[in-house]
């Protein structure tokens, strides 16, 4: 299969998306069932490529870039399309196309208000190029541009079909629908971090070399490393980190998320959880660290600092929560929190953990919002405080939530454990040039969140699942997990534990790749 | 014996008279909390006199100076509490914000 | 094989002598093939999920299948490592994190088989006794899956060759305690009670992970054959350098599994959970796990240069969970939490003769301490069981009424009060005798808390005897023996009491030592050459008199029986019922707080500080933008409207802090000095 | 010195137990929601720190201690508590709610450690000189009268002043009297 590995197979999996977006623009409106079927076979079908791919990588090599390809693109900025695979972004493309089809599957049966499936289906194709093109590209303007392909799809998700209950804004004091306010809450801030961002892709061009030499390429740029010093490079790290940073979400800038999850529909929370955060912990280790190696250093113990406010913030805030979706939402701003004190450390464990905490957390959090969004259809609130012998009611459903809070809260034996504890293995020992001490302190209170994080999990489960059931859902029709439901949930949990059980089908492609580069940036 | 673990207690009678004087609403609670901060004043006087050997006993006599102060803040304090009791007819000290505007 | 080095002592003193071991006996296919015993149970509690319901005993079968399976494994298994010294382990790659393999592995060396041996046995007996307990349960299928959950999980942990392995089984443990303990979820204490026990496990394992990345890292290796290697050979000074946190780390992580003072506030609420769940994991294997680990890393603890400053401590946690715990048991109304703060009691003493050095002596603590615990669990099940009730105010004169249960419950009872010649007396005997060759201030105190320990066990469980099983029936209806599938067990338990101690007397028999001395790192045993008469009789003593002053206590009538159960002896009655407001302390002072205001503060925070920049932000440009525009249309003159508006604004928001609260300003002025001496301290 | 020699020795038993005496009566003078048990935590601390000072040989300012703040100050006590009417039983009303609970431990834990830190920075495990017998009460006598004595006559005037206020301001009126 010459043609596959010479490029043309990452692009279908790139655009095949795409183009079944425009079919599905192309059936009519009324016949939903065909719009649906052909979402789901080219969902099906990336997702096949994307297994080929997994299949077809050279394992052995994976520090090198693979199936790649580079065209002229816009010549007159030296932009090329340049895309390709490593070791790193294997796992993560896999995983969105995966979730995808997931999505596409749930969504069969659970249409949110106002109704409207083609739009939907057209959204989540299109997520889904944004989302691999982000991972596959190599040049600096090309995952500038994916990276902001992504955004649309999203904030029109948010904003039709998310959640309308009225709320009053903080500070502004303005009542208005809360789809609203989460949506352009999401969008000015993501696009916020985005203009930092590019200015620093722009400062890394103008620094890469004599004119008529300059060039976007990822790669290039990392073997000219040495060009970007001083108080430049502290400045260009600090704007993409700014950018990478809101994505991820880093402490303080992730009011964003738990309103723009609360809001959005099902499939937006899961996909936006999956998927969308792990772009901004996987720019910082394909751009940031190799590009910057030395800044990446110098930045480290801020980002680890922050990293761990951010968990043992968002744990407590978790407490608070009375709203089951939000609860998972915030647990989401802690689990990056170890995602990128992983990073942090600038260690080949580190950013290994990095990544199959990255993995772990989109199939995890996947699940969660999932299970959240058909419970909260089913009963018609999310407030914890009104739901209660959730177990009884719902047998299968419940041991599922059990199942994907315990994978949540780190237990062995499932996916989570895996990016929690080598995060914190890694911070005994971080890169040689970092303090540390410092580290140490991070680690063991880093630690101390992951008792916080079982607290608000088996609190949550203690709310929703046990007891006896209220009086007040006697005659509401509770069915347990439905087909579509099971199709979609069942894979993931599958995956869950398999990652758990058998970490080394993510380490398997990741650490190598990884070690190249923690060598090729920091030496040794 | 190692000195700190006296100076340790010290602190730590000190930190829950300072918690005491900001935490409690009765005034006279407050009154009982600053006298656990000069308890643990007094505890690092006699301290510090006995580790320093020190020739002119300054710890101490400060110490017992402070006993006697103390003896005569109590009075005076209690005075002012009854003052305001009397007056207000409550010794809350959260209730006392005429300085407010 | 990797280097070896040989680890002797005598009763006193470790030398240290690195010959390299002779021929090693890897055990074969006997030994290379006991993956099985971890992976069985737990492909067992997958298959009772799916299949459970629609077999003929509604997955019992399968459960029992997989127990006794592993109690067989592990019978051969212990027989075949004392005659031949097996010591084998095997790894299979899981994972590769840079410089650090991830394996999963087994071992096969003495005190992992002793442990196969424990779990099985005893396990095997309880699934017996559990399937008559359970009989009717809505969730009785759902119970055996949980329960070999927990079967595997515990062996997942005895059987880690390295730290990480050894995390997986701890935690998987731990989640099967939690479901078990909140079998009965529909009510709300119980699961209140589950949660409590995974987080105070939670906060342990914290420790947990610290000490094993402490350990790990600086040791360069996660196998414990290669690190105490490395601690035997005394080479590692970075491991030197990091041994007191890491082992100090470790024994939190004990603490909270084997429940040692002040993180033993799991275990009494533990009791929620059906009473064979009680009598195998609270009594006999789970709460053993910290004992297993501070055995498993012994020589950490032991060198010279390592972690040996953690022993003191060690002693003391130890001594005072024996001594305070078997206080509280004198209190209790609840039979099932009467043998649970006995059991902490053990415990204590066991992790007190670990701290002391006596390998040998804890581990066989451990060892008769499961046959007898579990005895005496499974027998207050079968009297709660027919009387309905936890209470013991609700029992007496059941002797008459359940002969069998009665006498083995009795034998249960002098093994753990330690009455010669029963398993109880043995292991504490040498735990008493180590703790008088231990030197130091610590082991003085662990030796008298110990004999005053020893007294209060023969003192409430002479109590529990007699409330239960003396005077008149207190409760409803007509109480029966329990069906032949509960009894039979219970026998079984009793004849293991009673002969469990013979296998290791001083001077006259040793196979317990010779078989937990196997070891990759070997080490001598502790093990009295001859009988100690001064510690044996100040032992048997203090039993002697505990039961005599019970029997005076509460041998008399029903009436007075009532009376006399309170001895309410003022401060200390109320202290201990109220289990030295240890729990309150947690719930209040940390749970609650955390719960509430801090939670709630930290949400306020997000909604309305790091938001107010957020929304702020958004406000500011469209504010800004009305001006622009206006300027653009209407001049300066906004600029100085503007400036007035900023002015009001500014001074609205400093006027908050003139509150006329004097406590404010004095919160303002205390912070203000905390932060001005910092300042001139660090710059 | 390692934990395991420190707890070895017999006076820092005594220590220990004088210390915990002294912290749960301090817990109960900040924490008590009965002011007698509050102003009975005073006690329990001063008495265990009384007991400090005889260890520490500081015999005379013990004896002090006891006789004017358990004698006196106390009682002085007791009777404001009666005066202001404040109630007797178990009173939620005598603390400030969570919040401000939660702010004092903050800034009142901050102090500790930036006070402990000082401490341990400077002293380390510095442990006592060897005890040459406690300090004889003529020594403090003839330090008090010659090198101190003018601070001492300040005091004596202070307490004059405070004999006055005292009574100034908690006499009643006459014509309230009347009333």
């Amino acid at each position: 299969m010459g043609w596959f590995e010479s490029g043309w197979g990452i692009s279908l999996i790139v655009f095949l998306p795409l183009v079944g977006a425009v079919v599905v623009l192309a059936v009519p409106k009324a016949q939903e069932e065909l719009q649906k079927a052909v979402a789901l076979v080219f969902a099906l079908v990336t997702f096949g490529l994307s297994i080929v791919l997994a299949i077809q990588f050279d394992y052995g090599a994976s520090e090198k870039i693979q199936f790649g390809t580079s065209r002229e693109w816009i010549s007159a900025i030296g932009s090329n399309y340049t895309v390709g695979v490593d070791g790193i972004s294997l796992p993560l493309i896999v995983l969105s196309t995966f979730i995808t089809v997931l999505a596409i599957v749930y969504s069969w049966d659970h249409w949110p208000e106002p109704h409207n499936p083609k739009m939907f289906l057209m959204l989540i194709l299109v997520l889904a190029t944004g989302m691999v093109g982000t991972f596959v590209a190599l040049d600096l303007i090309l995952f500038f541009v994916f990276f902001e392909v992504v955004l649309l799809p999203m904030y029109f998700m948010i904003g039709i079909w998310g959640d309308r209950t009225e709320i009053r804004i903080p500070v502004i004091g303005k009542v208005t629908e809360m789809r609203l306010y989460a949506s352009i809450k999401f969008f000015l801030f993501t696009l916020f971090g985005s203009a930092f961002m590019l200015l620093g892709f722009i400062a890394l061009y103008f620094r890469s070399g004599p004119a008529g030499d300059r060039t976007f390429d990822m790669v290039e740029l990392a073997a000219r490393s040495d060009l970007f010093t001083g108080s430049f490079a502290f400045w260009v790290f600090a704007a993409l980190a700014l950018g990478f940073a809101v994505k991820v979400p880093i402490f303080p800038f992730h009011t964003w998320l738990p309103d723009a999850h609360t809001a959005a529909p099902t499939v937006g929370s899961v996909l936006l959880a999956a998927v969308l955060l792990k772009l901004g912990t996987y720019a910082f280790i394909r751009i940031s660290i190799p590009i910057l190696p030395q800044e990446a250093l110098n930045w480290a113990p801020a980002i680890g600092i922050l990293a761990v406010i951010g968990i043992i913030y968002a744990s407590l805030a978790c407490l608070a929560q009375t709203d089951m979706k939000r609860l998972i939402a915030f647990s989401s701003v802690g689990h990056m929190g170890f995602v990128m004190l992983g990073i942090a450390t600038m260690t080949s464990i580190g950013l290994n953990a990095a990544i199959i905490g990255m993995v772990a957390h989109g199939v995890i959090t996947g699940l969660m919002f999932f299970i959240a969004g058909s419970m909260s259809h089913r009963y018609h609130t999310r407030e914890m405080s009104r739901l209660g012998g959730n177990q009884k009611l719902m047998p299968i459903m419940g041991a599922m939530l059990g199942l994907s809070a315990m994978a949540s809260l780190g237990l062995p034996g499932l996916a989570g454990f895996w990016g929690e504890f080598m995060a914190l293995l890694a911070a005994f020992t971080p890169n040689a040039a970092l303090n540390a001490g410092l580290f140490r302190t991070l680690m063991v209170i880093g630690a101390v969140g992951t008792v916080l994080t079982a607290g608000y999990l088996l609190w949550m489960m203690q709310k929703v699942n046990f007891g006896e059931p209220r009086e007040s859902w006697d005659g509401v029709d509770l069915h347990d997990v439905d087909k579509f439901e099971m199709m979609a949930w069942v894979p993931l949990i599958v995956s869950i534990i398999a990652i758990g059980v058998y970490p080394r089908i993510v380490t398997g492609a990741t650490n190598g790749a990884v070690v190249e580069l923690i060598k090729n940036a920091f030496g040794g | 014996m190692i000195v700190n673990q006296f100076l340790m207690l010290g602190a730590a009678l000190f930190a829950m008279g300072v918690y005491g004087v900001l935490s409690r609403r009765n005034a006279v609670m407050v009154l009982l909390s600053v006298e656990l901060m000069l308890a643990a004043v007094n505890l690092n006087l006699v301290v510090f006199d006995r580790a320093f050997r020190d020739e002119l006993a300054a710890g101490q006599i400060f110490s017992l100076f402070i006993i006697a102060i103390a003896a005569a803040e109590v009075g005076i304090g209690l005075a002012i509490i009854l003052l305001i009791f009397r007056n207000r007819s409550s010794a809350n000290v959260d209730e006392l914000d005429l300085m407010k505007l | 094989m990797p280097m070896l080095a040989l680890l002797a002592t005598n009763a006193n003193q470790l030398i240290l002598a690195t010959e390299e071991l002779g021929e090693i006996n890897d055990g074969g296919l006997l030994a290379s093939l006991a993956w099985l015993i971890p992976v069985v149970p737990l492909l067992a509690a997958f298959a009772i999920v799916f299949f459970g319901r629609r077999m003929r005993y509604k997955g019992w079968e399968l459960a029992m299948g997989a127990m006794g399976f592993v109690g067989i494994y592990g019978i051969v298994l212990a027989f075949a490592t004392m005659n031949s010294e097996i010591t084998y382990q095997g790894a299979i790659t899981m994972g590769e994190f840079g410089p650090l393999v991830l394996e999963w592995g087994w071992m096969v060396d003495g005190l992992s088989s002793m442990m196969y041996f424990v779990v099985g046995v005893v396990g095997s007996l309880v699934f017996i006794y559990a399937k008559s307990y359970m009989a009717g349960d809505i969730r009785f299928t759902w119970f055996f899956a949980s329960f070999s959950l927990f079967a595997g999980g515990m062996l997942v942990l005895v059987a880690a060759p390295n730290l990480i392995q050894l995390i997986v089984g701890w935690e998987l443990v731990g989640v099967a305690s939690y479901l078990l303990i909140g079998h009965y979820w529909e009510d709300h204490d119980n699961s209140s009670a589950a949660i409590k026990a995974f987080l105070v496990n939670k906060v342990a394992d914290v420790g947990l992970f610290i000490g094993a990345i402490i350990i790990g890292t600086t040791a360069g290796t996660f196998r414990f054959s290669e690190i105490l290697s490395q601690v035997a050979a005394g080479e590692n000074d970075l491991l030197k350098k990091f041994a007191f946190l890491g082992g100090l780390a470790l024994f939190i992580a004990a603490m909270g599994k084997s429940a040692q003072f002040p993180l033993h506030v799991w275990l009494p609420d533990a009791m929620a959970g059906p009473t064979p769940v009680s009598a195998l994991m609270h009594a006999a294997t789970m709460v053993t796990a910290g004992i297993y680990l501070l055995g498993r890393m012994f020589p950490l603890y032991f060198v010279e240069g390592y972690a040996v400053d953690v022993r003191p401590i060690i002693m003391i946690i130890g001594a005072l969970t024996l001594f305070l715990m078997g206080l509280i048991a004198l209190v209790q109304t609840d039979l099932k939490k009467v043998l649970a703060y006995s059991t902490l009691s053990q415990l204590g003493y066991m992790v007190a003769a670990m701290g002391a050095g006596a390998y040998t002596a804890a581990l066989f603590h451990l060892f008769t301490h499961a046959f007898f615990k579990s005895l005496l669990f499974l027998g207050a099940g079968s009297v709660i069981h027919s009387v309905h009730s936890n209470e013991m105010t609700d029992m007496g004169g059941l002797r008459k009424y359940m002969p069998t249960t009665f006498k083995t419950f009795v034998i249960g009872s002098l093994a753990l009060a330690g009455i010669v010649p029963l398993a109880g007396f043995w292991s504490k005997d040498e735990i008493l005798v180590s703790f008088g060759d231990a030197s130091g201030g610590a082991a003085n105190f662990a030796l008298y808390l110990s004999i005053a320990g020893a007294f209060i066990t023969a003192l409430y469980m002479t109590r529990a005897v007699y409330l239960t099983f003396f005077g008149e029936y207190k409760g409803q209806g007509t109480p029966h023996e329990s069906p032949k599938m509960m009894t039979v067990p219970l026998v079984v338990l009793a004849g293991f009491s009673v002969v469990a101690g013979l296998i290791n007397m001083p001077g006259i028999t040793a196979w317990f030592t010779e078989l937990t001395a196997v070891r990759f790192t070997v080490m001598g045993d502790h093990h009295p050459t001859e009988i100690n008469f001064v510690m044996a009789g100040l032992g048997l003593t203090a039993a002697l008199a505990g039961i005599v002053i019970g029997y005076l206590l509460w041998s008399k009538d029903a009436e007075t029986q009532q009376a006399r159960d309170t001895f309410r002896i003022p401060v200390l009655y109320p202290l201990l019922k109220r289990k030295y407001y240890i729990d309150d302390l947690y719930m209040d002072g940390i749970v609650r707080p955390l719960r509430g205001p801090v939670a709630r503060s930290v949400d306020w925070f997000n909604g309305h500080v790091i938001d107010l920049f957020v929304n702020g932000a958004g406000a500011l440009a469209k504010f800004v933008g009305k001006y622009v525009y206006r300027f653009d249309q209407s001049g300066l003159d906004s600029a100085i409207t503007a400036s007035a508006a900023a002015t009001g604004a500014g001074g609205s928001v400093l006027r908050l802090l003139q509150s006329g609260r004097v406590q404010q300003y004095a919160v303002m002025i205390f912070a203000g000095t905390v932060v001005l001496v910092a300042g001139f301290i660090i710059f | 010195m390692s934990f395991g020699d420190w707890i070895g020795q017999l006076e820092n038993w005594i220590f220990a137990i004088l210390a915990v005496g002294t912290l749960s009566g301090a817990f109960l003078v900040v924490h008590s929601r009965n002011v007698i048990h509050s102003a009975l935590g005073l006690v329990l601390t001063l008495g265990s720190s009384a007991g400090l000072f005889l260890m520490l040989g500081a015999e005379f300012v013990a004896w002090t201690l006891v006789m004017v703040y358990i004698g006196a100050v106390i009682v002085l006590f007791l009777f404001g508590i009666m005066i202001t009417r404040a109630p007797l039983g178990y009173e939620s009303d005598l603390s400030h709610p969570m919040s401000v609970k939660v702010t004092a431990a903050i800034v009142s834990g901050s102090m500790f450690a930036l006070i402990g830190w000082a401490f341990l920075d400077a002293f380390g495990s510095v442990e006592f000189p060897v005890a040459e017998g406690p300090t004889r009460t003529a020594d403090i006598g003839i330090s008090m009268f010659t090198n101190y004595v003018i601070p001492f006559e300040v005091m004596s005037f202070l307490l004059l002043a405070a004999l006055v206020g005292g009574i100034v301001l908690a006499r009643q009126d006459p014509e309230e009297v009347d009333e």
